[in-house]
């Protein structure tokens, strides 16, 4: 059987997160937990992958600060946001739309957005539905900003978004996304009237997004698979079809 | 010094009208019961604080008029979705949310902690969260001038709430590593816990269990509640009940099937353990 | 991820001159072995660091002229007095002292630990410590003007150095409640550990060993050594070599008496623990 | 026997604690640690006494901060401070004689004095060489200051110094030393000669300090001696003639 889209995804976020010394990923993501496993699984024993929800994954003992204070001592190489908006200027939303004191839609919260987007030197934007809903001009409430003023404390910041649609980089200097390249089945005409901001087009043309070869492949569908499935076991189900552990 | 030990509803009766209540998050050790007792006793105004995010016990007391305010990381029924109850009331502005993100209020709790006026933290300026607080400040680096930081005062909740497995009678309650109930437990003027069960002996005299208890002189009073977690699990111990909490996602989300779970879940019995 | 497993002597040779050491109490588990092969490697111009004070390795340290400055609460030998060679090389003005009290180097390991460039600590103002702290601020309290606040910069170690129980082969080192020694794990730049024993499987499986364990990401190289700590003991191991401990304090009242200490005990052996 | 030196100091320190929450006791501190058991005893199980160095008496499982951080908290109700120097102002010297950069005499440090006199409601000054040499009119350097100016957050302070001749009480208002009894055996010359500083004598004449009742002396000799033994055995042994535990 060919990579299935999720397979795609984890192929190309591993690639972000080659040579990295650790990785932290928050709850509830499947995917950018399986890009990470899959990282560690490259790295010959260099790689440490820490799971939020993992029982097995989890190195910490220090209480729910740890994580943050250990970002913060640039331990963390990569972590991974999202949002319910992502503008064009890698601001994120986790709050709310409209007025966030009446509010049209209210979402969780901003969690640990707030700070670790400014320590964690990768930090991968992920959102897998790309629509000019989520992805738009300005955000309705800024959970973490995308650059910060010259002077304002900030090692870390976005490095890529990624979506179901395609793969942007970041231009740090011109504080814009630009497109990297189109996962398989879709087009950079769908792109462009899909995202609700305005981005950067390299000139030459824009590649497809990688697939993953059968090595690759083989891994994720084992070892990756085996333990996705200890902290998403629906996920690794429906997606790797595993047996449960 | 022998721990004050009390029933689940004197120990909720003692949480009064008004008092800042510090909670763990649902992946934390979560006093339902003592919570349900909370709602059972009709408990106005309280001042919720997420240590840092809130889920179920959050929107229950939401749902069932409890609440005045949040403050949290985040309002979440994880898997479950977003919690209907919160939503509502955000929507219809009858509660106030006060947006934090997560190592603010570790820190500010470690600032209580240390009985220091305030904490500074990295992050968060050119966020609306900052934009939005108006409790905290920015200063100038004083040892680095054209730095500026944030600077949050120090959070002392009235109340700590939380669930463990196992406290003994001097009211040493073991955590594990669960280190942010300790962290509350002494930032927060008193501290109620509910516990599975009270063991024989010392939990300080073995060094292995030392190393993740709470000493008693933090603990205001203690509450045997064998499944006093339920319907959430507890990490090592029992896992949530999954078809209730699905059912709860469902039925609250509408005010009638909120009322409606309340009176065959709550209302109805003396205390979630019995 | 596997552990970086060297003998003692390699790691005292990983830890350069002119570093910033931090180093527990006696009363802690201090890393004896490395610290004698520190001395026998020559090592020059440390920076110690007590956390929060100093015993018997700063003064073994001080007399082998491997120790530049020390900051700390306190240097003592307790119930033998005083530290000899450290007051004798205060007095010659061969070293420099940088008087502090415990809680302020706590509270700035915890400011390094955060990542935050400063902590507000209450006390000192009036103290000759504070005023002789050209790095300490007072500001006033942006949150209560009128409240005089002292601001202690992040202290941020090179190095923590110290001895421990047990570790696994993922470097996972298990300090019990002596949580004194994470705290220097995790502020420091670089952490060296010498261990008892390298157990089989991982403390991280059990939660009552994890709870008091600081995790391999923190720990820089360990190096296996039976009674590593000798001459002094560990809490709930071996007591302390009393006799050994008395003849250091009674030799080291003069440089001759120090100097036939350190050829008999430190020079002549490859490793203490040897 | 009747009363030993120390039992009559370990008695009028436990009349200092009568009724408190928790008090605290440093290391190498036998006398004060006699005392806050013997206030314990005494208290029908409603005071807790912290002995830093003792296993059995250690509440504390959040590392060598714990200690400061509950002081700060409110949570410790009475500590001992000790000082090479003392002087009439309540200010204490833990570290040197003569220019501090080049000591005529170095002591130990501050340890964690220069904090905890400041939020310790009851802070016992402890000294039990009573001399010119050690009660001073001014401290060649001040570990922790006795009184603070106006605006600066003191929630603690001394509350007495009890000496092997004397106990002083605490006028804050006036921030001096009272002499509040005289231990059997010592005489008020023999105090203003062997003090250096200047204190006041109450006008009606000083009264002889309390000596233990015969119950009380069972106490210390059993119960408390028992307790002490476990941490300094030589002390307990010397004093109490306690068998090794």
């Amino acid at each position: 059987m060919g990579p299935r889209p999720e397979e795609v995804l984890i192929t190309a976020i591993a690639g972000m997160l080659e040579g990295l010394g650790h990785i932290a990923v928050g709850a509830s993501s499947p995917i950018p937990g399986a890009a990470a496993l899959l990282a560690r699984e490259r790295s010959a024993g260099t790689t440490r992958v820490s799971i939020l929800g993992s029982e097995r994954n989890n190195f910490f003992t220090d209480g729910g600060k740890e994580l943050f204070d250990c970002a913060g001592q640039g331990r963390i190489d990569a972590f991974f946001l999202s949002g319910a908006q992502i503008d064009g200027a890698a601001n994120v939303n986790l709050v709310s739309i409209g007025d966030p004191d009446r509010p049209k839609a209210r979402f969780p919260g901003s969690f640990g957005s707030g700070y670790l987007y400014f320590v964690v030197p990768r930090v991968i934007l992920f959102r897998l539905e790309h629509t000019p809903r989520t992805l738009v001009e300005r955000v309705d409430f800024i959970s973490a900003p995308g650059f910060s003023e010259d002077g304002v404390y900030r090692p870390g910041g976005p490095h890529k978004l990624i979506t179901d649609r395609c793969l942007f980089d970041v231009d740090r200097d011109r504080r814009r996304f630009r497109l990297e390249s189109v996962h398989p089945g879709h087009t950079l005409d769908e792109i462009v009237e899909q995202t609700g901001f305005d981005f950067d087009i390299p000139p030459g043309g824009v590649p497809e997004t990688p697939v993953p070869d059968d090595d690759t492949l083989e891994v994720i569908r084992t070892r990756v698979a085996g333990q996705i499935a200890e902290i998403y076991p629906d996920f690794a189900a429906r997606v790797f079809a595993t047996p449960t552990h | 010094m022998l721990a004050t030990v009390v029933p689940v509803e004197d120990l909720a009766a003692r949480i009064p009208d008004g008092a800042t209540v510090a909670l763990p998050p649902d992946y934390g050790y979560c006093a339902l019961g003592a919570v349900h007792a909370l709602i059972r006793r009709g408990a106005r105004r309280l001042r919720l604080l997420g240590v840092p995010a809130i889920g179920f016990q959050g929107d229950m007391l939401i749902g069932a008029g409890c609440v005045e305010t949040v403050e949290t990381a985040a309002m979440t029924l994880s898997e479950y979705g977003l919690c209907p109850r919160f939503t509502a009331a955000v929507k219809a502005g009858t509660i106030t949310v006060v947006d934090s993100t997560c190592p603010a209020i570790h820190a500010a709790l470690q600032a209580a902690e240390k009985a220091i006026p305030f904490i500074p933290l990295r992050g968060l300026i050119g966020s609306d969260i900052l934009a939005r607080r108006e409790d905290w400040k920015v200063i100038d680096n004083p040892f680095a001038p054209g730095d500026p930081v944030v600077l949050l005062p120090a959070l002392c909740p009235d109340v700590a709430l939380f669930h463990a497995p196992m406290a003994d009678r001097f009211g040493n309650v073991w955590v594990g590593v669960r280190r942010e109930q300790m962290l509350m437990a002494h930032a927060a003027a008193s501290t109620f816990v509910t516990v599975e069960r009270i063991v024989d002996g010392n939990l300080m005299d073995d060094e292995r269990t030392k190393a993740g208890t709470i000493p008693g002189l933090y603990v205001t009073a203690l509450a045997e509640a064998e499944r006093g977690a339920w319907p959430m699990g507890i990490p090592g111990g029992y896992e949530p009940d999954q078809a209730h909490l699905a059912r709860y996602a469902e039925l609250a989300r509408t005010e009638e099937g909120f009322a409606a779970w309340l009176e065959a879940t709550v209302m109805t019995r003396p205390a979630a353990a019995e």
